[in-house]
C-alpha cells in the first residue's frame, strides 16, 4: 500500500517536473518578466491573458512568476527574474509599500521596471487603471438606474477591501458618483469582505440582519459583489427592489449574472485583458529607452446588461474580449484621486 | 535521641491530600552507615514521607533534622544540595541524553568558556560507574539502556554528588535476581561509606536479607521500627496489613486439560530466535527470564502486538494470524501487559469502561452499548474482586495501584477467554493485593483458561506455576515440572 | 560494537545523524532536477539570492526549534513579524537612524515572548492554544493601530535597506551572513552548554528535569522570549526588503517554519531535533521554491508539488527509522 | 463529603461538575452585552442567521471533533471545502442533476479522507503535517482543475435550496446540521465505535490490546471526517451560488479553534459534540456581534483570540477543581 503510494507520488512528481522543462529550455532576445500578485485570481488570469496576446503579436518570450498573496516570495521573485536577467520586468505589487525595496534593488541593477496596478514610491511608470474614476463611473450609471427604475432613494452596502488601497478608492469613488445623481444617498453599511465571495457572502448577511434596508448592493470586486447579492437573496428579501454593481469583470461571474437578468445592472468594468496589452506596450517602450508617462492609463467603463456584448462575447466558457471597442474607450489622462 | 550518628530524623510529620490524610505525624530516624528498611502497603504514606525528603512535596506540619539542625526544603534543588538524593521507582532519567549527561544532570562539569567540557564529564562518569562496578560507555544514549542499566545509572547520580543520605523507593522491583545481588553490593559499599540508606520495598525477603533495622507505616503512621535481628516475617506482615496474611499461593486448581495454544518456532527480527511450547487448559504456565531474555517480547509476539517474521499459532488447532491484534483478540486470547499505564489503562476513561472495553461487544445491539448491561457487569466485578472505588464511574486515573491493576484483570475476566497471558502482574503492588491477584490466577485455571505467567520474582514463579519454562537469549533453554524445580535449577537455565 | 560509536557520536553532538540521511537525499535530489531543469538555478546568482530568501525562516525556524525542542510551540511569530516592524519603522522615521529603531522592535519581541511565556509557564495553557490566540490577537492589533495602512521607511537609511539587500563581496547576502552567525552560535548553544542540554531535558521528561532540581517554567519561558526575539529578527530583515512595515507581513509564516523544521525531523513532542535538521528543512522548501518559480512552474503545481514532497520526504524518514 | 456540604457548596459543586459550564457562561454572557449594545442581536431573525452561517463550520466541526477524539488532526478541510464546491458545480453544470453534483462532491470528500488516513496510518506520517501537505496538494489542484470560478450554468432549484432554502420557518442547512449533530451524538456517546474512538486516543496500545484495530478505525474517522467537511462544501457552494477556488481559506482554523474552544483535548481521549457545538457559536457569534453592533471589523480577530485563551484558561481551572472534587 505504501509502496504504491509513494511510487505514485515520485511519478507525480517527475511527470510534472518533465512538462516543465520545456518552458525552461526555451530562450529568444527580449524577455520579459512578470512578477504577478495573485496569479489565481481571474483578474490576473485575464491580465495574463492579454500580456501573453500582445507578447506573441511582437514574439517577445513572456516569464511568469506569482507571489500569490506573499510579499517575502514577490520580492524573492523579481530577485529571481534580475538574476535571470530579464530585460524588462514588470510587478504587480502584492501591497504597495512593499514593492518599495525591489523598485531601489531595480534601480541599482539598472534594469527597466514596470509596475502594475498601484503606484510604487520611486517607481519609473505605472499601468493601471484610475480606481477612483472607475468606481466613480459605475457609481453614476448605478444612480441613474436606481433613479429610473427604483423610485430615487438609494441606501447603499458596500463590501470593500480595506487592506488594499485601490479597493477603497473604488468605493469612495462609487459613492461621490452615485451621488451625483442621487446627491442624498446613504451608505448604509461599508463591510469588509477580504475580496473572497465566501467572506463576503458572510458579512454581508450580518450586515442585512442588522439593517436590511438597502437598495444598492456594491463591491470592490466582483466576488464581493455577488456574494452580498446571494446573502441578499438569503436574506429572503426582493431581487426586484435592489441594484447590484460589481467592479473588475474579473472573469465570466458579471456575464453570467447579467445575461439572468436579475439585479446585476452595472459592470465597472476595468478590461483585465488590456491592463496586460498595454503592459507589454509599455515595456517595449522602456527597453527602446522611450520617454514614458509616469501613469500610462487603461480603459474602464461602466457596463449594463444591453452594453457588455459589445466589448466581450461569451462562447460556453470562454470569454473573449473585443480590442477594437475596446481600445477605442476614451481614457482619463491622469486620475481624478490616488 | 540525639546521639551524633543521626543524620537524619524527621519528627511529627503530617501530610493531608484533598481528602485523604497521607501523612499523620510519623517519625523516622536514620543512621549514617545504616540500612533502614521502610515498609507497608499501598497507600500507607512511604511515597509521601519520601517526596517531602525529596523537596517535591511540602510538610504540613512537623520538623526535619538534618545533622542536628532543623531543615526546610523549598524545591528539589535544596535536599540535592544538602545531600538528599533520592532514586525514585519510576525512573528519573532522560532517555534523549547520554548516560554521562543524565549522572551530571544538576551540574555539569564545564570549561572556563562555560562550554561543557565533555572529557572531564565522561571520565568522571567512567569513575564513578566503575565504583559501582558497572562496565557501561558513559556517552551511551540512555534510551539504549536496561531497566536495569538505567536503575545503576540512577544511583551512580547519588553519588556524583557526595550524598549522604541515599532513599530507594522499591529499586529492586524492576530488576533479576543476580541485578539484584549487585545492585546490593553496591548499597552495602554506600553503607561502608558511612551514607544513611532508606530502602523502601514491598519485598520482605530483602529487608531480612539487607537491612539493619526495619520500619513499618500503616494509613500513614508508623506502627513499627525494630532492629532486623529482634523480628521476624510475620511479625512485619502483620504490622503492615494489621491482619495476618495465611497463604501466599493458594492452589485448589488441578490437573491439566486439553492443549489449547501451540506455539512453534515464534520469532522477531530484534529478540525471539524461534520459541515453541504448549499450554494445556486448567493449566498455569509460569515464563521466567532475567531482563532481556526476551519474556516480554515473546508475550506481545504471541498477542501480535510486535511483528513476527517467523513461526506459527495453533488456538485449539486454528492457526491464528500472526501480527493482528484485532485478530488474536477476538479468538480468545488475553493479555495483562508489565506497563499498566503505558499499555493498560485508559486514564482518561471510567472504571467501568475500563473494564469493558475488550467485551463491550457483548453489551451493543446496533452497534449502541446498553449501558444498564455494562454497568451491571461492572458493578458484579467490582464487588467480586473487592476494587475501592466509589462509583463506576470513576476515572481509573484516581484509582491506587493495586486496584487498577484489578480493574485490568477484570477486563480479562469478564471476556470469555482461552488463553490468557499475565506479565509481571504483581509488579509494584502490596502484599496484600499480591495475594489476592495470585489466587485470581489460581481461580482462571480452575475455570479451565490457559494461563501464562511471565515473572521475574522467584517466589512467584515457584508459588503459582505448574510448569515452569525459562527463557535466555530468545530461546526456552529450560522446562521444570512443579515439583523439580528449584530456585538454583531455574537460575542455572535462565543464565545459560 | 559499531551501533557503540555511533552512540558515542550521536551523544557527544546531540546529532541523530542518520536522522538526516533521508532528507539530505531529497535536498540533493532535488538540486539535481533543479540544475539539470533550468540553467539558471545552477549560478552564484541564483544560489547567492535563494541563500538569502531562505535566511528569513531559517532564523525564525532556530527560534521556533527551541521551542519545541523543549516541547512547546509558537504559532504567533508570523503576527509577530507584522507587529514588530511597526516600532522598528516609526522610530527609523522619527530619529532616522537604523539602530534607533531596532532597540524598541527587539523590546516588542521580547515583550511578546513574555506573554507567551507567562501564558504557558504560569497560568499553565497548552502553548498551542495560547499562540494561537495570539494569532490572531496580534494580527487584529497591526490592523487597528495601522488602520491597514502600512508605513513605508522614510528615513531613506541606506544601512536599512542593505541589511535585507545588500550583498558582502556581491555574492554572500548579509542576511545569509547573520542567519548563518545565528545557526552557529545556537547549535552550539544547544550541543555544548548546560542550558541547550537542558532544554533537550526539560522537553524529553519534564518531571525528571524538576526532580533534579532544574525550573523548567524559567528555561521554558526563556525559550519563548529566544523564539521571539529571533522572529523579530526575521521581521526586520523582512521589513527591510519590503522597505516598509506592511499589516500583511508575515501571513501563513508561521505554518512555512512549522512544517519545515518538522520535516526537518525536530519532533513536535520534543526532546528531539536539532538545526542541522531544521536547517535542511528550511533549504528544502527554499529551493522548491526557487527551483520551481525558475521554471515558471504556476503556483497550483508549486503547491502540489510541495504537499507531495513532503509527504514523500516524511515517509521516507518514518520509513528509514523504522528498520534502523 | 456531599452530605456535609452546605446548598451552596453542592451548588458549585455541580457546577464545577459540569463539563460546559465556563463556554455557557461566556456563550450567556457574550450575547447579553452585544444585545445590551443592540437588541437586534438577540431578534429571531438574527439567531436563524447565527446558526445558518455557523451550520457548515459545526457540521465540518463534527469530524474534527472525531479525529481529535481519535488523537489526530486534519488541516486539509479549508482547501477540500473548495475542492468539492468547484466540483459539485461543475458537474452539475455538465450533468445538468443536483444529486449527481452532490455525490461526487462528497465523494471527493471521502476520498481525501482515505488518503490523509492511508498517509497517516500506512507511511506512518504525523498527521498535523500530512493534513498540511495535503492542504497544498488540494488548493493546488482545485486550480489545476479549474483555474476560474465555476459559474451556476444549470440554474437548478435544488442546488439553491441546499444552502439557502426553508422547511417551514427552519433554514435547510440548519436542518442538516440538526440531524447530523444528533446523528453522530448517539454514534460518540453511545455506540461502539464511540468508545472505541475515546479508547484510540486515550490509550492506542490499550486499544489494540482490547482488539480494536486502531488503523481502520483512524482510517474511517478521517473518511467521516473529510465527508462532513464536503458537505459543508455543498452547502457553501450553494449558497456562493458558484463554485470558488479561493474559498475555504482559514476555515480549518475557525474549525479547529472552536472545538479546542470547546474543551477537546489536543492530545487526544477527551472531548464532547456539545462543547464543539458551543465553542463554534460562541466564535461565530463574535463575528456577528461586532457587525451588528457597527464595531472595526478588526476587532473580530482580536476578541476571537482573548476568548480563546481566557475560556481555556478559566475551563483550566475548572477541571483541576473538578479533580479535587472527585478525589475526595
Amino acid at each position: 500500500m505504501k509502496k504504491c503510494l509513494t511510487i505514485l507520488l515520485v511519478v507525480l512528481l517527475l511527470v510534472v517536473f518533465t512538462t516543465t522543462l520545456a518552458f525552461a529550455q526555451a530562450k529568444k532576445p527580449k524577455r520579459v518578466g512578470w512578477v504577478g500578485n495573485y496569479m489565481m485570481h481571474e483578474w490576473y488570469q485575464s491580465l495574463q491573458k492579454g500580456m501573453k496576446a500582445r507578447a506573441a503579436e511582437l514574439g517577445i518570450e513572456l516569464e511568469v512568476a506569482d507571489a500569490n498573496l506573499d510579499m517575502a516570495k514577490q520580492v524573492a521573485f523579481a530577485e529571481d527574474f534580475m538574476a535571470k536577467g530579464v530585460d524588462v520586468l514588470i510587478i504587480s505589487p502584492v501591497q504597495q509599500e512593499g514593492a518599495e525595496g525591489i523598485v531601489k534593488r531595480a534601480k541599482a541593477e539598472g534594469i527597466p521596471l514596470i509596475i502594475e496596478a498601484s503606484a510604487v514610491k520611486g517607481m519609473t511608470t505605472l499601468v493601471a487603471i484610475c480606481d477612483y474614476d472607475c468606481g466613480y463611473k459605475g457609481g453614476v450609471a448605478t444612480g441613474k438606474y436606481v433613479k429610473a427604475k427604483l423610485g430615487g432613494k438609494a441606501r447603499i452596502l458596500a463590501v470593500d477591501l480595506p487592506a488594499l488601497r485601490p479597493c477603497i478608492l473604488r468605493v469612495d469613488g462609487f459613492y461621490d458618483g452615485i451621488r451625483t445623481i442621487i446627491p442624498d444617498a446613504v451608505m448604509v453599511h461599508r463591510i469588509d469582505g477580504q475580496g473572497l465571495k465566501d467572506k463576503a457572502l458572510q458579512v454581508a448577511t450580518d450586515a442585512l440582519t442588522k439593517d436590511p434596508n438597502v437598495n444598492v448592493l456594491y463591491g470592490c470586486n466582483d466576488d464581493s459583489a455577488l456574494g452580498a447579492l446571494q446573502a441578499y437573496k438569503a436574506a429572503g428579501l426582493d431581487t426586484k427592489k435592489v441594484a447590484v454593481c460589481g467592479t473588475g469583470g474579473e472573469g465570466n461571474a458579471f456575464i453570467v449574472a447579467m445575461k439572468e437578468g436579475g439585479p446585476y445592472v452595472v459592470e465597472a468594468a476595468m478590461f483585465p485583458e488590456a491592463v496586460g496589452y498595454e503592459c507589454i506596450n509599455m515595456a517595449v517602450k522602456l527597453f527602446n529607452k522611450e520617454k514614458v508617462p509616469e501613469h500610462w492609463v487603461t480603459p474602464t467603463l461602466a457596463l449594463t446588461p444591453s452594453t457588455w456584448n459589445k466589448y466581450y462575447s461569451l462562447a460556453g466558457e470562454v470569454r473573449t474580449i473585443n480590442w477594437k471597442a475596446v481600445n477605442a474607450i476614451k481614457r482619463e489622462s491622469k486620475c481624478s484621486k490616488y | 535521641m540525639n546521639d551524633k550518628d543521626v543524620i537524619l530524623e524527621v519528627r511529627k510529620i503530617s501530610k493531608e491530600f484533598p481528602g485523604v490524610k497521607a501523612l499523620n505525624g510519623v517519625d523516622l530516624t536514620l543512621r549514617r552507615g545504616e540500612i533502614q528498611a521502610l515498609v507497608g502497603e499501598n497507600g500507607a504514606g512511604k511515597s509521601t514521607l519520601i517526596k517531602i525528603l525529596a523537596g517535591v512535596y511540602r510538610k504540613d506540619a512537623g520538623e526535619i533534622l538534618f545533622e542536628g539542625t532543623p531543615l526546610e526544603l523549598h524545591s528539589a534543588h535544596d535536599s540535592l544540595q544538602r545531600g538528599i538524593k533520592v532514586v525514585f521507582q519510576e525512573l528519573t532519567l532522560v532517555p534523549q541524553l547520554s548516560v554521562a549527561e543524565n549522572v551530571f544532570l544538576e551540574s555539569f562539569p564545564l570549561k572556563r568558556s562555560g562550554a561543557i567540557d565533555w572529557r572531564t564529564l565522561n571520565r568522571r562518569t567512567q569513575e564513578i560507574l566503575a565504583s559501582i562496578s558497572l562496565d557501561l560507555n558513559p556517552t551511551r544514549k540512555v534510551s539504549s539502556l536496561t531497566i536495569s542499566q538505567q536503575q545503576m545509572v540512577e544511583i551512580a547520580r547519588a553519588l556524583s554528588h557526595e550524598a549522604k543520605v541515599v532513599i530507594m523507593d522499591e529499586p529492586t522491583s524492576a530488576l533479576t535476581p543476580n541485578e539484584i545481588r549487585s545492585l546490593f553490593e553496591v548499597i552495602r559499599r554506600l553503607k561502608s561509606l558511612g551514607i544513611g540508606i532508606l530502602h523502601v520495598t514491598h519485598k520482605l525477603e530483602e529487608v531480612f536479607e539487607l537491612c539493619d533495622r526495619v520500619t513499618v507505616f500503616r494509613d500513614g503512621q508508623l506502627v513499627s521500627s525494630r532492629p532486623v535481628p529482634e523480628t521476624n516475617t510475620n511479625a512485619v506482615v502483620t504490622d503492615m496489613v494489621g491482619r495476618s496474611i495465611t497463604t501466599l499461593f493458594p492452589r485448589t486448581h488441578s490437573g491439566r486439560g486439553q492443549p489449547v495454544l501451540r506455539v512453534r518456532g515464534l520469532a522477531t527480527d530484534k529478540k525471539l530466535k524461534g520459541v515453541s511450547f504448549e499450554v494445556h487448559a486448567g493449566e498455569v504456565v509460569g515464563i521466567f527470564g532475567l531482563l532481556g531474555a526476551g519474556r516480554t517480547e515473546l508475550a506481545k509476539a504471541i498477542f501480535g502486538l510486535d511483528p513476527v517474521i517467523g513461526g506459527e499459532l495453533e488456538l485449539r488447532g486454528r492457526r491464528l494470524r500472526l501480527g493482528s491484534t484485532s485478530h488474536s483478540a477476538h479468538a480468545g486470547l488475553g493479555l495483562l501487559t508489565e506497563d499498566r499505564k503505558g499499555e493498560g489503562l485508559v486514564l482518561q476513561m471510567s472504571v467501568a469502561q475500563n473494564m469493558t472495553l475488550p467485551s463491550v461487544r457483548e453489551f451493543a445491539r446496533f452497534g449502541l452499548i446498553r449501558s444498564k448491561a455494562e454497568n451491571a457487569r461492572s458493578q458484579e466485578y467490582v464487588q467480586r474482586l473487592a476494587i475501592k472505588t466509589p462509583s463506576l464511574r470513576h476515572k481509573v486515573e484516581y484509582l491506587s495501584g493495586g486496584n487498577q491493576q484489578k480493574v485490568l484483570l477484570a477486563r480479562w475476566l469478564m471476556k470469555k477467554l482461552e488463553v490468557i497471558i499475565l506479565d509481571e502482574p504483581t509488579r509494584g503492588i502490596d502484599v496484600g493485593a499480591k495475594a489476592e491477584i495470585h489466587k485470581l490466577i489460581d481461580e482462571l485455571a480452575m475455570a479451565g483458561l490457559a494461563v501464562i505467567v511471565l515473572t521475574s520474582e522467584m517466589p512467584e514463579l515457584l508459588g503459582v506455576s505448574d510448569r515452569i519454562l525459562v527463557m535466555s537469549g530468545g530461546r526456552i533453554t529450560g522446562e521444570f515440572g512443579r515439583e523439580e524445580a528449584t530456585q538454583e535449577k531455574v537460575l542455572a537455565a535462565a543464565i545459560a | 560494537m559499531s551501533s557503540n560509536v555511533l552512540n558515542r557520536r550521536s551523544a557527544r553532538f546531540s546529532l541523530s545523524r542518520f536522522g538526516e540521511l533521508g532528507l539530505l537525499a531529497v535536498l540533493v535530489a532535488l538540486f539535481l532536477v533543479f540544475t539539470f531543469s533550468s540553467k539558471y538555478f545552477f549560478t552564484p546568482k541564483n544560489l547567492s539570492n535563494v541563500l538569502g530568501q531562505i535566511s528569513i525562516t531559517m532564523i525564525a525556524a532556530v527560534g521556533l526549534s527551541l521551542l519545541l525542542i523543549c516541547g512547546e510551540v509558537d504559532l504567533s511569530i508570523g503576527s509577530l513579524q507584522a507587529v514588530a516592524a511597526l516600532p522598528l519603522v516609526l522610530v527609523m522615521n522619527a530619529t532616522g537612524s537604523f539602530w534607533l529603531g531596532v532597540i524598541p522592535a527587539l523590546a516588542v519581541g521580547a515583550l511578546i515572548g513574555v506573554i507567551n511565556g507567562l501564558l504557558v509557564t504560569r497560568l499553565k495553557i497548552n502553548s498551542l492554544i495560547v499562540t494561537l490566540g495570539m494569532y490572531y490577537l496580534l494580527r487584529g492589533f497591526v490592523y487597528l493601530v495601522t488602520g491597514k495602512v502600512p508605513i513605508s521607511d522614510r528615513s531613506g537609511k541606506d544601512l536599512f535597506f542593505m541589511v535585507g539587500n545588500g550583498k558582502l563581496f556581491r555574492f554572500l547576502p548579509y542576511m545569509a551572513l547573520l542567519m548563518i552567525v545565528i545557526v552557529v552560535v545556537f547549535m552550539y548553544v544547544l550541543r555544548h552548554t548546560t542550558y541547550g542540554r537542558r532544554l533537550y531535558a526539560i522537553g524529553g521528561s519534564p518531571e525528571v528535569a524538576r526532580a533534579v532540581g532544574i525550573n523548567p517554567e524559567r528555561l521554558k519561558l526563556s525559550a519563548f522570549i529566544l523564539c521571539s526575539l529571533l522572529s523579530t529578527v526575521s521581521a526586520i530583515l523582512l521589513a527591510s526588503r519590503l522597505s516598509s512595515a506592511n499589516h500583511m507581513a508575515g501571513q501563513g509564516f508561521e505554518f512555512q517554519v512549522v512544517a519545515a523544521i518538522v520535516l526537518g525531523g525536530v519532533s513536535l513532542a520534543g526532546g528531539v531535533g536539532n538545526l542541522l535538521g531544521a536547517l535542511i528543512g528550511v533549504l528544502i522548501f527554499g529551493l522548491i521554491q526557487n527551483g520551481l518559480s525558475l521554471m515558471n512552474v504556476g503556483t497550483q503545481y508549486q503547491m502540489l508539488i510541495t504537499g507531495a514532497i513532503i509527504i514523500l520526504a516524511v515517509a521516507v524518514d518514518e520509513l528509514k527509522k523504522r528498520h534502523a | 463529603m456531599a452530605n456535609t456540604a452546605t446548598r451552596g457548596q453542592t451548588i458549585t459543586r455541580a457546577l464545577i461538575l459540569f463539563n460546559e459550564l465556563i463556554l455557557v457562561l461566556v456563550l450567556v454572557l457574550l450575547s447579553i452585552l452585544i444585545s445590551i449594545g443592540n437588541p437586534k442581536f438577540i431578534s429571531f431573525a438574527n439567531v436563524l442567521n447565527i446558526l445558518r452561517d455557523s451550520s457548515m463550520a459545526v457540521i465540518a466541526g463534527i469530524g474534527m471533533t472525531m479525529l481529535l477524539i481519535s488523537g489526530e488532526v486534519d488541516l486539509s478541510i479549508g482547501s477540500l471545502v473548495a475542492f468539492v464546491g468547484v466540483v459539485t458545480m461543475d458537474v452539475i453544470n455538465k450533468t445538468q442533476s443536483t444529486a449527481l453534483g452532490v455525490l461526487a462532491g462528497l465523494a471527493l470528500g471521502s476520498l481525501t479522507g482515505l488518503v490523509n488516513g492511508l498517509v497517516r496510518t500506512k507511511l506512518k506520517v504525523n498527521s498535523l503535517i500530512g493534513t498540511i501537505a495535503m492542504m497544498m496538494i488540494l488548493r493546488g489542484g482545485v486550480y489545476i482543475y479549474r483555474i476560474a470560478a465555476v459559474q451556476n450554468y444549470h440554474l437548478k432549484r435544488a442546488f439553491f435550496e441546499i444552502g439557502n432554502g426553508y422547511v417551514g420557518f427552519l433554514p435547510i442547512p440548519i436542518l442538516l446540521m440538526a440531524i447530523l449533530y444528533l446523528v453522530f451524538l448517539v454514534v460518540i456517546n453511545k455506540s461502539l465505535a464511540g468508545r472505541y474512538l475515546y479508547a484510540t486516543g486515550g490509550n492506542p496500545t490499550a486499544a489494540r490490546i482490547s482488539g480494536i484495530n486502531v488503523d481502520r478505525l483512524k482510517i474511517l474517522t478521517f473518511i467521516v471526517s473529510s465527508t462532513l467537511a464536503a458537505m459543508a462544501g455543498v452547502i457553501l457552494v450553494s449558497r456562493m451560488n458558484s463554485g470558488q477556488p479561493n474559498s475555504g481559506q482559514g476555515f480549518e482554523l475557525e474549525v479547529i479553534s472552536g472545538v479546542i474552544l470547546g474543551g477537546t483535548s489536543l492530545s487526544g481521549g477527551e472531548g464532547t459534540l456539545i462543547g464543539t457545538l458551543i465553542g463554534i457559536i460562541i466564535l461565530r457569534i463574535i463575528n456577528n456581534g461586532i457587525i451588528i453592533l457597527g464595531w472595526n471589523q478588526d476587532l473580530q480577530i482580536v476578541v476571537s483570540g482573548l476568548v480563546l485563551i481566557v475560556a481555556v484558561y478559566l475551563d483550566n481551572r475548572r477541571k483541576i477543581a473538578r479533580a479535587k472534587i472527585i478525589t475526595t
